[in-house]
């Protein structure tokens, strides 16, 4: 039942296997994630989308063991993760990282930048005195920052300046893995494009695998070989990147994709508006959590939860209705 | 909201339980034997050793700390050393005068605090403003025994407006007994009100600068209503809490200034209880004080209730 | 129009009769010490009646303080300190809200100009009921019993299709979704009518399915109401979407203002340009083999308020950058048939 | 690419010109502290030496501030009070400051810690803060040893709440979640990561207990359940004018001068610091 | 001033020094106690103005036997107590048994007695083994005093407070006020009033002592004309009390003596060279100075009595005012003393002036090198802890002139302080029997010699009080003990 797709080529760096994690709070259980596989073939970038509380960010933590997951496993070059202790799991800290979305309260603005990279090396121990020096005068050219700009403080550097030095830091410990959570969400424009082209140098050049975090879906689109999309805690549809934005199967990777704002007046595009407010985690509907936005739910859909069914062999759907509504969809258009 | 009102009511409990220990420990810490402290020297062997098993000191501790419990619970907080009468009976002729004080300085601090303070806000930056925070400031300076022998010098003996000191004879009207809380109220109050002018000052800058504050000016709405009906109300909820914070740090301004006043009340009697070395009243005192404060949180939680929808639900 | 033609004012002259709304050269200062926050500096533009002008640009270029500026609700040091916002009123009369009274002004507010901003977490005050709320915006503005306002607040939720109506009216704003808050704002801001709404990043803090909600509901809107809109973003998505014009702002300054296919057609500033170049369009950037093409990012960061360059301020940044450039200020020149650009060299675009 | 024009950040010393308020606190605060320190340079005369032939002399050249019933020079005293004075408030601080910290940093760190921290701090915070401290005092036996200890307990439970609430705010900030993804030590994410950006508001508050504590201590004094009477502290010079109120008030205007000249200019301190350091206010300078 | 205009009605208020433990006179000492408590018990026999026992309860002055041992006491008629039962003999034998055994003055006589019954209703005979010249004296004292109390309401401690004074305990609240009315049964003596003695009018309807244990506020109270007599006020207030409209100063010469008892006991104090050490160090005059200000309200005399009292002497005060530091340094070295054991004095500050001494001594006892630790409590506390030899070396008190040195209080061996001499005992022993006064005399002089010699305590000087009242009030005459019978308020 669990199979997953494997990525196109290349071998798996990352499996997740069933991951769920569920914070109890005062009013009652969070099912932040539930269930949740996915693979990630080393080299790849995978996107994760979703809308907010859909467990995007809670599923990258669980992965990284920031906050203990649930239930599952995350196989890391063989090792499940979620069964090492503290101390073994310090030399794995080393090789995956990530970076965050806030390029404001993601540095210490008490720590010199030199400081704030410097320490990934102290805590590993990867360089002392000078070559220490050296090493982060080459990690702040590296992601387009003077070797001066390692006696400054963090507030003497704009939003675009401070996600470079995020990603400075993690890249100081040559890390194989790299979750990045929402890392150009918070930025302008202008600047999410200086980002997302240096994103990808370091990621031609150093070979990271990467674990992309967005809800923006053009961004996932232009950089992700592989996408997730979340709903709820639960995946609704995984597969190749293009293939699912040119034929999605799940009616919310549809409805998510038709009413992504698109910067050309001169498209008018069908759009699947979807009705009401996502439900609250601490009370998802049965079934398929999606049913109660759903246009097409039915009955079944309370009944159980849906199945995970492939659609190609690395494309798959968590509906029970997708085969029928591929037809559907297709009547429409040509319609 | 009973969830709120239960989880409050359960918050209290476990404070007043804390409560009791720290004051079950802070006595336990005194040094020596604590009956014959509080039998003091003149009480024999036999006397002691009495006391000892009465208090159950001669058991673990354990079985004591039960034993106080039990005794606390039934009620009991033990004899007064020098006055000759239980704890409580000391305590409870002492309520009047400190519950009227404590009632007309909150009163007095905070007729001062919440128009200055909201003024103050309002117009950050100005004069006013600067003028308002010093003197908040300076009067949050004053220790309350020297305003209270400025106060005495001043309106008492060269005006001979108030009385000097005491609460009034054995047949001393009610109203009386009142002139004679004037000038400490004052005192009190104007030391307090300093503290609520900062808070009210600090919570309506938030609040003035929060969205639906610009969301009500933006529906034309007059200033004034504005600043009352949309921004002091949500200020309110953290300035309650500070009045009832503030009503409680007056019980312990209270101990200061009626020493001054030689006001028959609680904070007196405590003064005299740790000269006297009246150890059970020390103990007794505590325990009530801390008790009035977290009941009187309660309270403030319970007005929350009234004010803010949120935690009604 | 009765009204125009007998008290003619010379403001009535300088608006066109299809224009709600102008501003022109529109400075706002953030003034503290010495130092000033030129945070606008300079904003011309035009609303014109029925229409949605979309104002786009990056974050601190102004957008906010423009929008703050016309309803006149500046926080503390913020003042105007040159420039006409002039605003036609229902009745016709043109009024210059830049130096309206501010008892005159408040009328306006809510009545004639309605606002509805970024958070619809907070822009709502959490101690009174939604139905408070509303109509305490209709009993300011017209003389009704508390019953009809009821029923006109009732009316609005269903006009913003909040489900339950009725029952809405008596919860508070934090028994609501952030989506449904939204559709309140609307409903509160379009309770009395207004002929020009602000909407200062309605969308920003919504998740997608419920932008699409939004947006859809203030296009239906504006066609069955047929307010105008001022509609602030920094997405160009949502800009393609809902406007039928749009001013772009850099740096506290309208450096573009066009009707939107015109704009998205072919943009008459570098800047505009640049920006849309930034954001990856899947065609664009992918070569023929489907590998990824590097992004055209615009290179630099914004300038600060506080320390404008001289001369054009998107010059340190500007691909098209000469030697006049950083002297001289250029001015918003017609380039194009309702187009409007601020740049020497706007034929080279 | 270069760093964003922003301006270059001004020295703390210019900042600290800017508010005058600040500037004019730490000025008489200082001040203060120095004229306790060089005591013995500065008084005329020993702090109790006994002149009982000139008792009860208003101020004048002789005696600046006037003689006490003892014929002690009230300048002289002032001044060595003000030692006392500061030491207490100083030592009380740091006291309140070593155990706050640490109680608030582990109740923010280590959940189960917490239940019992959080349940002891609020019952502290129960008591008001002079009768706990009259409390510890008569149990621990008056001297000015106890009455810092009492202080410190008084107003530790304040510093561990602050402490305790920033923490919890803190380590959930990505930059700990950064470090913790690198696998620092959590006492290096303690002290590096929080307290470190704990400093200014632990400063702030420092200087408010400071100032209560010299208040406290006063008042203490005042009621005779302090410090040793015989031990010049501001508290107990009024404390021993009180009686000669309207007959030689100098006795107890000077101590009391005193006081509020330093609480009020340590709350100015405190003030000062808080919108210096808040980086919320220092947005519009 | 009797016969003019006096007027019943009124109420007083009196600001004392402090609350009461407790308002049994018999069990305990203190003025405050026997000033507050003489209001409403009475004893068999009093002092008038010369200081010359005068009966109150008794008809007259007891007949004594030749050889001095037996008392015949005839009691006066019709004497009520506060519940309307009359006094009789039984009453006065059972409460004289009671002081004898729970007073310390009693305790001084208890075994010296040989019996005590009732004659008939109305007489009551004690007999003694040895004369005892003091007895009358101690009989008459209103302090450790020989009240007289109704036999069937004698628990110890007392549970009802039933007198036969001129007024009655109404109510007593602690730290507040004790309040006394008028006793409607009761029938002064005949004649004018005399001192303590004579008839004792009735004026007052009320008469509440008010506990002000701050000096300050008595005075600030009695200007403010809050108090109607206001209690050992600092005598710097003097001329602040002067010319006011609302109260006035009441100078009381030669008031007492303060003194500085010495543990005998227990502690270093028990050390000869360490007493003479602190008696060498310390200045009278400047602790004198301090505690009372100008010249007039002290006098720097050491001899037990001052100038005008028949017991006065000079005997061995040449030791007293030294203020040497090298000699006290000297004798503390022979004693043995290390230099750091603080000499802990004990003192309240409930009478200020005792406070400031021990200021003043605390310095010249440090330029003697001696350490020195200051225990300042309240004064019940003080009069708590000084019974207790392990607290204190020094606590500090004083005294009024008493009319007989066997009343004197530190000079028994039984007073805190546990003055234990052989050659004492033996001097007051035959002080007491002997009944020839210039041998008396001869005999006390002796006993100070030796207390100089011997140093158990320290006699700081003489002082005059200063008290406060009304203008208003009329009839009272300034006293150690005040009292307010006689007294009247001029409408
Ligand atoms: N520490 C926590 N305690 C309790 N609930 C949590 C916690 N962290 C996350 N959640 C809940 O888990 C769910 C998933 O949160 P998560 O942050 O993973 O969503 P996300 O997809 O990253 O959303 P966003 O786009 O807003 O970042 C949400 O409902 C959230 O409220
Ligand atoms: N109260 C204020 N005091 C000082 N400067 C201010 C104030 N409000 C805004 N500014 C400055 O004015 C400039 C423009 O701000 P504005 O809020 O209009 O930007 P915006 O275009 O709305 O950006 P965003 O997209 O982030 O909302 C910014 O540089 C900002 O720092
Ligand atoms: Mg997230
Ligand atoms: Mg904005
Ligand atoms: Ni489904």
């Amino acid at each position: 039942m669990n199979h997953s797709p494997s990525p196109q080529g290349g071998d798996v760096l990352l499996s997740v296997r069933n991951l769920s994690k569920r914070f109890h709070t005062a009013s009652g259980p969070v099912k932040a994630v539930e269930d949740v596989s996915f693979d990630v073939g080393r080299g790849r970038i995978v996107g994760i989308v979703g809308e907010s509380g859909s467990g995007k960010t809670t599923a990258g933590r669980c992965i990284l063991r920031l906050v203990e997951p649930s239930e599952g496993e995350a196989v890391f070059d063989g090792v499940d993760l979620f069964k090492l202790p503290e101390k073994a799991l310090r030399a794995y800290r080393r090789r995956m990282q990530i970076i965050f979305q806030d390029p404001y309260s993601s540095l210490n603005p008490r720590m010199r930048v030199g400081d704030i990279i410097g320490e990934a090396i102290d805590t590993h121990g990867l360089a002392k005195g000078a070559a220490r020096q050296a090493r982060i005068a080459d990690l702040l050219a590296r992601v387009g920052l003077s070797p001066e700009h390692a006696r400054r403080y963090p507030h003497e550097f704009s939003g675009g300046q401070r996600q470079r030095i995020g990603i400075a830091r993690a890249l100081a410990v040559e890390p194989e893995l790299i979750v990045a959570d929402e890392p150009v969400s918070a930025l302008d424009v202008s600047v999410q494009a200086q980002v997302l082209n240096l994103i990808q140098e370091l990621q031609k050049e150093l070979g990271l695998t990467m674990l992309f975090i967005s809800h923006d879906l053009t961004v996932v689109e232009y950089l992700c070989d592989d996408i997730v999309v979340l709903y709820l805690g639960r995946i609704m549809e995984q597969g190749p990147s293009r293939e699912v934005y040119a034929n999605p199967r799940h009616p919310y990777t549809k409805a998510l994709l038709s009413t992504a704002p698109i910067p050309d007046p001169t498209v008018r595009r069908e759009r699947v508006i979807l009705q009401g407010d996502i439900p609250s985690p601490l009370d998802p509907p049965s079934g398929c959590v999606f049913r109660t936005r759903c246009p097409f739910a039915i009955e079944a859909c309370a009944k159980a939860v849906p199945p995970r069914e492939s659609v190609s062999p690395s494309h798959s759907v968590a509906c029970i209705r997708q085969a029928e509504l591929a037809t559907l969809a297709t009547q429409k258009v040509t319609a | 909201m009973t969830r709120y009102i239960l989880q409050r009511l359960l918050g209290m409990l476990a404070v007043m339980f804390t409560v009791v220990t720290i004051v079950f420990i802070i006595v336990r810490i005194a040094p020596g034997d604590p009956a014959a402290v509080m039998l003091g020297p003149d009480a024999t062997p036999a006397d002691i050793a009495a006391l000892r098993t009465r208090l159950g000191l001669d058991q673990p501790l354990v079985v004591q700390y039960l034993f106080f419990l039990g005794q606390l619970i039934k009620g009991d907080l033990g004899q007064s050393i020098f006055l000759d009468m239980p704890v409580t009976r000391a305590l409870a002729e002492r309520a009047e005068p400190t519950f009227f004080l404590t009632l007309f300085s909150i009163l007095i601090a905070s007729a001062i605090a919440l128009p200055v303070g909201i003024l103050s806000a309002y117009k950050r930056g100005t004069l006013f403003d600067q003028t308002v925070t010093t003197f908040a400031m300076f009067a949050a300076s004053i220790p309350s025994f020297w305003l209270g022998l400025v106060l005495i010098q001043v309106f008492a003996v060269r005006l001979g407006w108030f009385p000097v000191a005491g609460y009034g004879g054995p047949d001393a009207s009610f109203l009386t007994r009142l002139s004679h809380l004037v000038l400490p109220a004052v005192a009190l109050g104007v030391v307090s009100s300093a503290l609520i002018t900062r808070f009210t000052r600090a919570s309506m800058l938030d609040v003035l600068n929060d969205d639906y504050v610009r969301t009500a000016r933006s529906k034309g709405m007059g200033e004034f209503r504005v600043v009352m009906k949309h921004a002091f109300k949500n200020a309110l909820i953290p300035v309650l809490t500070v009045i009832g914070l503030t009503a409680a740090l007056l019980v312990s301004g209270a101990v200061v200034t009626e020493t001054v006043f030689s006001l028959p009340g609680v904070g007196n009697l405590v003064v005299s209880a740790v000269l006297r070395r009246d150890y059970p009243v020390i103990q007794g005192a505590l325990l009530v004080i801390a008790a009035i404060y977290v009941l009187i949180n309660f309270g403030i939680d319970m007005l929350y209730i009234l004010i803010d929808p949120r935690v009604r639900y | 129009m009765a009204a125009v033609l007998s008290a003619p004012s010379p403001l009535t002259a300088t608006l066109p009769e299809d224009v709600v709304l102008r501003a022109e050269d529109l400075h706002t200062h953030f003034i503290v010490g010495e130092r000033a926050a030129k945070s606008v500096d300079g904003v011309t533009l035009t609303v014109r009646r029925g229409e949605t002008l979309a104002v786009v640009g990056e974050s601190g270029s102004g957008k906010s303080v423009t929008s703050l500026s016309i309803m006149r609700l500046l926080a503390h040091p913020g003042r105007i300190v040159r420039g006409k916002i002039l605003y036609r009123m229902r009745d016709g009369t043109v009024v210059d809200l830049a130096t309206l009274p501010e008892k005159r002004m408040r009328a306006i507010r809510g009545k004639e100009i309605a606002m509805i901003f970024q958070e619809p977490m907070t822009s709502l005050n959490p101690l009174y009921t939604v139905g408070d709320q509303i109509m305490e915006m209709i009993r300011l503005h017209e003389p009704v019993s508390r019953h009809e306002a009821r029923q006109r607040a009732r009316q609005m939720l269903e006009l913003v299709e909040i489900p339950a109506a009725e029952k809405r009216l008596d919860q508070y704003p934090h028994e609501m979704s952030g989506g449904m808050r939204q559709r309140v704002m609307i409903a509160l801001a379009l309770s009395c009518n207004p002929a020009l709404l602000i909407a200062d990043e309605p969308t920003t803090a919504l998740d997608v399915t419920i932008q699409a909600q939004i947006l859809d509901l203030m296009r239906r809107l504006q066609r069955d109401i047929g307010m105008s809109i001022l509609f602030i973003t920094h997405n160009l998505g949502v800009v393609a979407e809902i406007a039928h014009e749009v001013a772009v702002m850099y740096a506290g300054r309208v450096v573009e203002q066009a009707p939107v296919e015109a704009l998205f057609a072919r943009p008459r500033h570098p800047y505009t340009k640049g920006l849309l170049a930034c954001i990856p369009n899947p065609e664009r950037d992918r070569a023929a083999d489907g590998a990824r093409l590097m992004l055209n990012p615009i290179p630099g960061n914004v300038p600060s308020v506080l320390n404008l360059p001289p001369g054009c301020t998107y010059a340190p940044r500007c691909p098209l950058v000469e030697p006049r450039c950083e002297g001289e200020a250029p001015g918003l020149v017609p380039a194009g048939p309702g187009h409007l650009s601020r740049c020497f060299r706007h034929e080279l675009l | 690419m270069a760093a964003v024009s922003i301006a270059p950040a001004p020295r703390i010393t210019t900042l600290i010109l800017q508010r005058k308020t600040l500037a004019i606190g730490l000025a008489v605060i200082l001040a203060i502290a120095l004229f306790a320190l060089l005591a013995p340079l500065i008084a005329p005369y020993a702090p109790n030496k006994l002149s009982i032939v000139n008792r009860l002399k208003p101020p004048s050249g002789t005696y600046f501030f006037g003689t006490d019933e003892f014929g002690r020079d009230i300048f002289s005293r002032t001044i060595y009070a003000g030692r006392l004075s500061l030491t207490v408030g100083a030592a009380a601080t740091v006291f309140a400051g070593v155990i706050g910290i640490t109680l608030g940093l582990v109740a923010g760190f280590f959940r189960r810690a917490d239940t019992v921290i959080a349940r002891i701090v609020d019952a502290m915070m129960a008591f008001p803060d002079i009768l706990l401290a009259i409390a510890l005092v008569a149990a621990l036996g008056p001297s000015l040893a106890t009455v810092i200890v009492a202080l410190g307990i008084v107003y530790a439970p304040r510093l561990a709440r602050i402490v305790r609430a920033s923490t919890l705010v803190i380590r959930e900030l990505p930059y700990v979640e950064a470090a913790r993804a690198l696998g620092v030590p959590t006492w290096r994410i303690m002290t590096r990561h929080v307290l470190r950006n704990l400093v200014s508001p632990i400063l702030v508050q420092a200087t408010f207990i400071f100032a209560y504590a010299m208040l406290a201590e006063a008042s203490l004094s005042f009621l005779g359940v302090g410090v040793s009477p015989e031990i010049p502290t501001w508290g107990t010079m009024i404390a021993s004018g009180r009686q000669y109120v309207g007959q030689a008030d100098w006795m107890t205007i000077f101590p009391g001068v005193a006081i509020i000249l330093s609480v009020l200019s340590l709350q100015l301190v405190g003030d000062g610091l808080r919108d210096l350091l808040d980086p919320r206010l220092r947005k519009d300078l | 001033v009797p016969g003019i205009a006096q007027e019943r009605g009124g109420v007083v208020n009196v600001a004392m020094i402090g609350e009461l433990a407790s308002l049994d006179p018999t069990v305990a000492t203190g003025d405050l106690l026997g000033t507050v408590t003489q209001h409403f018990f009475e004893t068999l026999f009093t002092f008038d103005k010369e200081w010359n026992i005068t009966p109150l309860l008794a008809e007259k002055l007891p007949e004594v036997s030749a050889d001095g041992r037996v008392y015949t006491i005839s009691l006066r008629k019709g004497v009520k107590f506060h519940d309307g039962s009359e006094m009789t003999a039984k009453d006065v034998v059972a409460s004289l048994h009671r002081w004898l055994e729970l007073a310390s003055r009693g305790k001084l006589v208890q075994p010296n007695l040989a019996g005590l019954e009732a004659v008939d209703d109305h007489t009551v005979r004690l007999s003694l083994k040895e004369p005892f010249a003091p007895l009358a004296a101690l009989l008459a004292f209103n302090n450790s005093a020989a009240i007289i109390l109704p036999a069937g309401k004698m628990d110890n401690p007392l549970k009802e407070y039933v007198g036969t004074g001129p007024y009655m305990l109404k109510e007593r609240k602690a730290d507040q006020y004790i309040q006394l009315v008028r006793f409607d049964g009761y029938t002064p003596r005949e004649g004018d009033p005399n001192g303590f003695g004579g008839a004792r009018k009735q004026y007052l309807d009320e008469i509440r002592f008010v506990p002000v244990p701050d000096a300050n506020t008595r005075v600030e109270g009695a200007i403010a004309g809050q108090y109607d007599y206001a209690d050992l006020l600092p005598v710097e207030a003097y001329d602040r009390l002067n010319g006011q409209d609302k109260t006035e100063p009441l100078l009381l010469k030669s008031f007492g003596w303060p003194m500085f008892i010495m543990n005998n006991k227990q502690g270093m104090m028990t050390k000869l060279e360490m007493r003479k050490a602190v008696q060498a160090a310390l200045n009278a005059e400047d602790m004198l100075a301090a505690a009372f200000g100008k010249p007039e309200f002290y006098t720097v005399d050491g001899a037990l009595y001052p100038e005008g009292y028949p017991w006065r002497t000079d005997a061995g005060t040449e030791a007293y005012n030294l203020g040497d530091p090298e000699k006290a340094k000297e004798l503390a070295k022979a004693a043995g003393y290390d230099g750091k054991q603080p000499i802990r004095i004990l003192t309240s500050r409930q009478y200020e002036f005792h406070y400031k001494m021990a200021q003043v001594a605390a310095e010249y006892l440090k330029a003697a090198d001696l350490a020195v630790e200051l225990q300042v409590v309240d004064w019940a506390t003080l009069v708590q802890r000084r019974a207790d030899p392990a607290l204190w070396d020094i606590f500090i008190t004083h005294s009024p002139f008493l009319p007989d040195p066997a009343l004197i209080a530190p000079l028994p061996a039984t007073y805190p302080g546990w003055w234990d001499n052989p050659e004492k005992e033996k001097l007051l022993v035959a002080l007491n029997a002997e009944l020839d006064q210039t041998k008396r005399v001869a005999l006390f002089a002796d006993l100070q010699k030796l207390l100089y010699e011997q140093a158990p305590l320290y006699k700081v000087g003489d002082f005059s009080a200063l008290s406060a009242k009304s203008p208003k009030l009329k009839g009272y005459d300034a006293s150690p003990w005040p009292y307010f019978w006689n007294a009247y308020l001029d409408k």
